[in-house]
């Protein structure tokens, strides 16, 4: 998934278009928020070649500018200090399970000593407030941030950086470089890219595409329905979008409400949360399974094979959440890590479906499928049981 | 200060300070009242005398400001006025103390006196000047028992009374309009309030009166104006009249026996309630029995304990020690469900707060008892009601009606009726006609004498003295928690007050 | 019990403060950080200053018996347009900070007229208000915009010691209110009305004045704390307001501070207890790193609890004339 | 035996003279803002046939009933609450509550369908006893109570299930929110939530004219004088909230079939469904409403809803619009009430003659 404030790779410009964007004018939202030089990185870094090794791709990423740690090399366990946005999405529970256990392998080998992790419960203030208990108090070796929001926390990370220590951003990202490296997956457009020439290929000229959004305003979300309309009037497709707010009883409302109108040939989501509960509008309704694109997250997985309807699962990827830990190993050991660590972003395709299922048998429903944690201890018991510090 | 003395004989010559003429009111199509005309003068006290409904509160609102005439001029002092909000009138010099409560509970006496023109300097309140202001205001009535700085609701029930009338006089005003300002009062507070009243009179203000207590009318009242459905039917100097030809023209006929004769063939038989050493965190030492087709009455002061003492028998407040028996056996009433199990009634002495449900139709609110307690029993109740309401002669428009439309008297008749559904053994009233009119009360009478009648036991507690001793067999006198003694009803109010006041400390006659 | 009736709920409020407090030094120093360090201090009181911005207002609101759920989309609005005005320029912050009051001030108004006025009783009015603005919200703003210049951010940043500015203009703003609500005539005709509407009528108080002036102020409270994010945030955002979940927040922390809900009574002071006591219990279930999911658990036991403390006292209760057992030398009397 | 029958039958027509008509009764509701709300709704209805037709098929329509039935089965829940003069905001989590508990206990076993639903009303029970006694008898204003309540419940589900179900239950349990009865004549389907709607209304009527209802109205309308009656008004109090979490555990079961387990579902409920309970002229502060107008006023509110839909109306100004029907139609009723209370209806000044049983005329001269 993808929750309402979400992660974010936005690149400076577009976020500092945003800002100035003063109330919008009658343009269409989408036209705001696309950017095409953005885009065509995207697009180009879809088909990379990542550095690394593909088994791990949590620790792969594309080649570009390095920085040089040596100045934070350091002996001996050290304590870093997490400030996260919230666990409030499956999303972000997953990882944030996934993280731990990294945790707990970083403690064994005695690089880290301890994590202090504060929970911002999806509030920028309180997440600045975070930032800055542990600036004053919490002897920290280093940082790792998740921003809540991209702009606001910006001063705050500022400050962080000001310590001297790394400090590490992960998802979301900040309108400032001074962090060691900005960890995330190739970003929205990305998404948007594969989703919409997916179906623009199975579906044909004149087809109907309901695009399932959770909110309006999120950068990641916004991008990935900006490069995904613009793919869509490209090939002719008729898209109309819906908020929904992730809430399965609102998309089977939408739906119900559309199929009595007309067909629907396929639908689109920025975040697969709810999937299951638009296929089951087409079954309740007695209609035709669409195309559709819905995420890595067990349920969409499970229904797709189940129903054997023609999907794809585009990833957010939730490795991710082992990469800042990962770095933090990095950077006190005083290697060069990437100043933007660009992770890879692979869409989960029929062929594959079968292997992740396989792979995450047990998983609950808001498990997603690349957590990347099929080599650490407590697999699978600990994603099965879902247990959360 | 007007130190003037107004000697008694030359009020009709001091001059008009409020002449009303032709007023009307009608609330939406209903006139309430018709073409009313009245003269106060300065240093007079003017009663204003009339049935439950007749509209002497909508007169005294109308004066205030409260609502607005639809026809008809108010001319203060001879110049013509127009309120349309009561700050109006007080700037004009008239003030009124309204039926029902109006202070706040949670702020000082001083704060509620001073509500809405609070003492400044600068744009700050002045909160010394308003706390000294009050101190002199009370000193002024004589009022020494209540201080300015006290929340209201730490004062009795009587002291917020007479805090309300405080408020009144406060405005300065020529003309203070009281629309039933005893209703809560008893004994000593009753003097205060005519001392007050005295006081006020040597000031030159003019005092319009109501009161549904002919004692008082007459005690205080130099004129006496009589509305009937909101006309006009008399208005005589109070000497020109007495009780009867005054009801007379309340009633618009002659009330023979006002406190209606023991029924024939009411045999006051056994003990059906006993208390024994009974008490509570209010009430200590309560002993007395009460038989079977007797009505026993309880007088004392304002905050003597006589609600707690029915409260306690109800379950509402229970005994903490002591024992009961009804009809012989041991009855402990833990809750009012119990009580009302053992088929007590309890007729509160606040209709409105604590015996009705405004919103409700009449209907509902006579079958609430039995709902609440004996539901299989609904059906049966619903189709009793009509019988139960027209022996009662409720006037209302049907049985689906809101009770917060239906007059006083009617309502309670309304709580009446829920009472009667149980056909209960031991009928508690407190303060049973308190605010209801002549006609109401000779109806509430006639049902008590038909319930001793049938065999029940009442005993009924009352401020109104004539009443007590009017319809008792035997009254009890409370002071301070205690049962202070016991008197037949040939007693006089002498007697009662004595004893209630604690002036005379014992003996019992028996 | 009976000494418990005697204090006022605001005593209680500054007991339970005392009892987080210790709780509070005990909790903190079992994993070895003290709860009077500097940072500690700080980050408490940082706690304390949006949500007592809110509260503060939330009290006016509720002592006249109405209730503002509409501050949410205030507080993000006022951001919205203090930052934007501002636009990282420091001539603009006054105009900014003007327009972003003057809009917070005509919510208010709007929110006072519909309740006052045509009787729609406070939770529909600014549950309404609150739908009406967040889809002006949505429909207007993506994602944060403006930038606040860095003399505006300073207020959100600095502070004296431990103690950060912001708090102390909620402080000041608080004793400001308090003189209001204690010493001027409608600060008394606020208690007056949520006492009685009624009763207030006949004392000759305009009743909508007070109803309007409460609800003008909660906004402009609102309009304060979305200053003070803005400030913190250095942009405006709008959803900055319903992330911290204020309006539920600040109407428990009134009630918390023992403001009876049905209006007229109560003390701004206890609030701000009310909002301390959050501030406290919040740090310390920061820095004891409880799962999120869990510390929504204590707060919501929290406010119940330590409201059922208080709220059975205040029934009124006749001081007893006699013990509650024992029966003293009865004076027989016949019967 | 038929002697007494009929007396019977004189005295039910002497109760039904001393009463207004049904028809007549049914026209003074009509136009209290209680009966105002049917014809919002018809109205609103009608507006959506003009902007849609096909909404107007009764298969469309049934599936529209369908689909609110959950939200207007918790406003009647939360009428019962509102009506006593409380509030309960604890609904929305106690959605999501047992959602989470059907997800994770049925699994893929059908055969723990029937005992998972016991144990989801047991749980429903439980919350609504412990709403209910927290607020009576420790006398916190349930405003809190169940704000104390929704914060920590949901807090527990989230913790002990790591914020995810373990997956969808068992088909045969989703059945109850997702099937319906087919090849319905007309209709062609009926779905289970119509039907479970239609007897939860029914119920409710029904309580709401036994005396446990006639109780409960009194307890908000004057809570001291149903005290002085007998009604105990702790466990009066407190059934309401048990019935409201009760509503809102047939909300959730329907809700995990229709839309399946997810932590959004229920959120905002119980705002939603004060809404809709103050939209059908129920008044908060209690003793006044009538329990089908709560319902309605959900219709009410989904209907404008799928209209706002149908007119296209930007999705971000939907909030907007709703808020300002929410608070112009709770100002007409406001002025409706003000108006009565203040006598402007000429009905409540109609003339008033003794109740009496018909037969004995003019026996109320008795000459006292
Ligand atoms: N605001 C109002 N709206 C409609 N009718 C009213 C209103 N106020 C009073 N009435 C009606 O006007 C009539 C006169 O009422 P009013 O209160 O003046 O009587 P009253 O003489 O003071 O009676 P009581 O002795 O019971 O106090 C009654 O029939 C009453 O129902
Ligand atoms: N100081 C007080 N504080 C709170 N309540 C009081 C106080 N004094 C009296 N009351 C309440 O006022 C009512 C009347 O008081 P009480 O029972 O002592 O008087 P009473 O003898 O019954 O007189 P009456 O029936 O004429 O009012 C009771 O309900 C009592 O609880
Ligand atoms: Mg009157
Ligand atoms: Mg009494």
């Amino acid at each position: 998934t993808t929750d309402s404030s979400i992660e974010d790779p936005p690149t400076e410009d577009t976020t500092a278009s945003a800002a100035e964007t003063e109330p919008a004018a009658e343009e269409t939202s989408s036209d705001e928020w696309f950017v095409q030089e953005v885009y065509d990185d995207q697009y180009e870094q879809r088909s990379a070649t990542f550095e690394g090794d593909p088994e791990q791709p949590w620790l792969q990423y594309i080649d570009g500018e390095m920085t040089d740690t040596a100045e934070y090399a350091a002996d001996g366990a050290q304590k870093a200090c997490f400030a996260n946005a919230s666990i409030s999405n499956p999303w972000r529970q997953t990882g944030w399970i996934t993280m731990n256990e990294q945790l707990k392998a970083l403690q064994d080998s005695g690089v880290i000593s301890e994590m202090e992790t504060r929970d911002a419960q999806d509030d920028d203030n309180t997440q600045i407030a975070d930032i800055d208990y542990f600036i004053a108090e919490g002897n920290c070796d280093a940082f790792i941030i998740s921003p809540n929001s991209t702009a606001a926390m910006t001063p705050a990370v500022e400050r962080a950086c000001e310590t001297g220590k790394p400090v590490v951003v992960f998802d979301r990202g900040v309108e400032t470089d001074c962090a060691v490296t900005f960890i995330h997956p190739i970003g929205g457009f990305a998404w948007g890219i594969d989703t919409a020439e997916f179906l623009s290929e199975q579906l044909e000229e004149g087809d109907k595409v309901i695009a399932l959004r959770i909110l309006p305003g999120v950068d990641v979300l916004e991008q990935r329905w900006a490069a995904a309309e613009r793919i869509f009037e490209e090939n002719g497709i008729e898209a109309v979008d819906y908020f929904t707010g992730a809430d399965p009883t609102e998309i089977k409302d939408i739906l119900a409400d559309e199929l009595a109108t007309g067909d629907v040939q396929g639908i689109w989501m920025d975040a697969g949360d709810g999937a299951v509960a638009a296929i089951e509008a087409f079954e309740d309704a007695g209609a035709d399974l669409p195309v559709m694109t819905g995420e890595d997250e067990m349920s969409f997985l499970r229904k797709w094979e189940e129903t054997g309807i023609t999907a794809l699962a585009p990833v957010y990827s939730n490795f991710q959440w082992r990469t800042p830990l990962l770095a933090l190993e990095k950077i006190f050991a005083g290697e060069e890590i990437p100043a933007e660590w660009i992770l890879p972003q692979e869409p989960i395709t029929e062929d594959e479906r079968g292997d992740f299922l396989a792979a995450n048998e047990g998983m609950p429903d808001g498990h997603y499928a690349k957590f990347g944690g099929e080599d650490m201890e407590g697999y699978p018991e600990v994603w099965q049981e879902r247990q959360i510090p | 200060m007007d130190k003037e003395v107004f000697p008694l004989e030359s009020r009709v010559n001091t001059p008009v300070v409020l002449s009303v003429s032709g007023l009307s009111k009608s609330f939406f199509g209903i006139e309430v009242l018709k073409d009313v005309s009245l003269e106060l003068r300065s240093g007079e006290v003017h009663g204003l005398v009339g049935e439950n409904g007749a509209g002497k509160s909508t007169l005294m609102k109308l004066l205030a400001g409260v609502h607005h005439r639809d026809s008809g001029t108010i001319e203060l002092s001879g110049a013509p006025v127009d309120f349309s909000h009561p700050t109006q009138a007080h700037e004009a010099g008239l003030s009124t103390v309204f039926q029902e409560f109006n202070l706040l509970p949670d702020r000082t006496v001083a704060e509620n006196i001073y509500l809405g023109r609070e003492p400044r300097s600068g744009i700050l309140v002045n909160r010394k000047a308003m706390l000294e202001r009050t101190r002199e205001l009370l000193d002024q009535l004589g009022i020494t028992s209540i201080q300015p700085s006290t929340p209201v609701s730490n004062l009795s029930v009587a002291q917020q009374q007479i805090v309300e009338i405080a408020k009144a006089v406060s405005y300065d005003a020529r003309i203070i309009s009281m629309d039933e300002p005893t209703a809560a009062l008893a004994g000593p507070e009753v003097e205060l309030l005519y001392s007050i009243i005295g006081r006020l009179k040597e000031r030159g203000v003019a005092i319009l009166y109501v009161s549904h207590r002919l004692k008082e009318i007459f005690d205080l009242c130099d004129t006496i104006t009589v509305l009937k459905d909101g006309e006009v039917v008399g208005s005589q100097p109070a000497s020109s009249m007495d009780d009867a030809s005054l009801v007379r023209l309340m009633v618009g006929r002659p009330i023979s026996a006002y406190f209606p004769e023991v029924t024939p063939g009411t045999i006051i038989g056994e003990p059906l309630l006993e208390v024994a050493d009974a008490g509570n965190e209010q009430l200590d030492s309560i002993n007395l029995a009460l038989r079977t087709g007797e009505i026993v009455g309880i007088a004392g002061l304002q905050g003597s304990g006589r609600t707690e003492l029915v409260e306690a028998i109800f379950g509402a407040a229970p005994f903490t020690r002591g024992s009961m028996r009804l009809a012989g056996e041991a009855y402990t009433a833990r809750s009012t469900r119990t009580a009302i199990q053992h088929r007590v009634a309890l007729i509160t002495e606040d209709r409105k707060s604590q015996g009705l449900s405004l919103n409700q139709s009449i209907l509902d609110n006579a079958l609430s008892v039995i709902r609440s307690v004996f539901p299989g029993r609904t059906n049966q109740a619903r189709q009793d009601a009509p019988g139960v309401f027209s022996s009662l002669e409720v006037i209302a428009r049907d049985l689906d009606q809101e009770v917060q439309y239906l007059s006083g008297g009617n309502q309670q008749k309304v709580v009446l009726a829920k009472w009667l559904a149980i056909s209960p053994r031991l009928v508690l009233l407190d303060e049973p006609t308190r605010g209801i009119d002549v006609g109401a009360k000779v109806a509430v009478y006639n049902l008590m004498r038909a319930l001793a009648a049938e065999g029940k036991a009442i005993l009924m507690v009352s401020s109104e003295l004539p009443e007590v001793l009017g319809m008792s067999d035997r009254v009890l006198v409370m002071r301070d928690g205690l049962i202070a003694g016991e008197l037949s009803p040939t007693s006089t109010e002498e007697e009662v007050l004595q004893l209630a006041t604690g002036a005379r400390t014992e003996e019992t006659p028996s | 019990m009976n000494r418990l009736s005697r204090l006022t709920s605001t005593h209680i409020v500054y007991l339970v403060v005392l009892l987080t407090v210790i709780v509070g030094t005990i909790l903190v120093g079992s994993v070895g950080r003290s709860f009077f360090s500097t940072g500690n201090i700080s980050d408490i009181l940082t706690g304390t200053s949006v949500l007592g911005f809110i509260a503060i207002g939330q009290t006016l609101v509720i002592l006249v018996g109405s209730l503002d759920l509409s501050v949410p989309y205030v507080i993000s609005l006022s951001s919205l347009i203090a930052a934007g005005i501002m636009a990282n320029q420091g001539a603009n912050v006054l105009p900014g900070v003007l327009a972003a009051l003057a809009i917070s001030a005509l919510i208010g108004l709007a929110n006072g007229l519909v309740v006052s006025g045509l009787k729609v009783h406070g939770f529909i009015a600014t549950l309404g208000m609150g739908l009406i603005i967040s889809g002006y919200l949505a429909t207007n703003y993506q994602g944060s915009s403006g930038q606040a210049p860095l003399s505006f951010r300073l207020i959100g940043a600095t502070g004296l010691g431990p103690v950060p500015i912001s708090t102390l203009i909620m402080l000041a703003t608080a004793g400001l209110v308090l003189l209001m609500l204690n010493r001027t005539r409608v600060g008394h005709h606020i208690y007056a009305v949520g006492g009685d509407l009624g009763v207030a009528r006949m004392s000759g108080i305009r009743t909508r004045t007070p109803i309007i002036t409460a609800h003008v102020l909660c906004s402009v409270m609102a309009g304060l704390a979305g200053l003070l994010l803005a400030a913190r945030l250095g942009v405006g955002s709008p959803t900055i307001g319903s992330q911290g979940g204020y309006d539920l927040l600040s109407i428990a922390a009134v009630v918390l501070g023992g403001t009876l809900l049905a209006g007229g009574k109560g003390s701004l002071v206890g609030t701000l207890g009310g909002v301390l006591i959050f501030a406290m219990l919040d740090n310390i279930m920061s820095v004891m790193q409880i799962n999120p999911f869990l510390k929504d658990v204590v707060r919501g036991l929290v406010i119940v609890i330590a409201v059922a403390v208080y709220a059975r006292r205040t029934v009124i209760t006749r001081p007893p004339r006699f013990e509650k057992s024992s029966t003293t030398p009865a004076r027989e009397v016949s019967a | 035996m038929s002697v007494s029958e009929n007396a019977q039958g004189t005295r039910n027509e002497i109760l039904a003279r001393n009463r207004s008509s049904a028809g007549d009764r049914l026209l003074r509701a009509l136009r209290t803002p209680s009966g105002g709300v049917f014809i919002l709704l018809i109205a609103l209805l009608i507006a959506v046939i003009a902007a849609n037709p096909s909404f107007g098929e009764p298969g469309s329509l049934i599936r529209f009933i369908g689909r609110t039935a959950p939200i207007a089965i918790a406003a009647i829940g939360q009428y019962f609450v509102i009506v006593s003069g409380e509030f309960d905001l604890s609904m929305g989590s106690v959605v999501t509550a047992q959602v989470f508990i059907a997800g994770n206990l049925i699994g893929d076993d059908d055969a723990r369908v029937l005992p998972v639903l016991g144990l989801m009303f047991v749980f429903g029970a439980f919350i609504g006893l412990i709403n209910g006694l927290v607020t009576t008898l420790l006398k916190v204003p349930s405003f809190i109570v169940t704000l104390g309540m929704m914060l920590a419940l949901l807090g527990m589900v989230l913790y002990s299930t790591g914020g995810a179900a373990t997956g969808n239950p068992a088909d045969s349990f989703r059945q109850i929110g997702r099937g319906g009865i087919r090849d319905v004549p007309v209709l062609e389907i009926i779905p289970y939530p119509v039907i479970i709607f239609v007897v939860t209304a029914a119920a409710a009527l029904w309580l709401m004219r036994r005396p446990y209802g006639r109780t409960l109205i009194a307890v908000g309308d004057n809570s001291r004088a149903a005290a002085l009656t007998g009604a105990r008004v702790w466990w009066v109090k407190t059934r309401a909230f048990m019935l409201s979490s009760l509503s809102a555990t047939v909300a959730g079961i329907i809700l995990v079939g229709y839309a399946g387990v997810h932590p959004s579902v229920g959120r905002g409920y119980e705002f939603t469904a004060i809404t809709a309970v103050v939209l059908g002229g129920v008044v908060l502060g209690g003793g006044r409403g009538w329990v089908l107008s709560a319902a309605a006023g959900a219709f009410a509110l989904e209907t404008l809803f799928t209209l706002l839909n149908f007119l296209g109306v930007e999705s971000t100004w939907r909030d907007s619009v709703q808020g300002i029907i929410i608070i112009v139609a709770v100002a007409a009723a406001a002025q409706t009430w003000q108006r009565k209370r203040r006598g402007a209806s000429s009905r409540t000044h109609e003339p008033t003659h003794p109740i009496a049983p018909p037969p004995t005329v003019g026996t109320n001269e008795r000459g006292i």
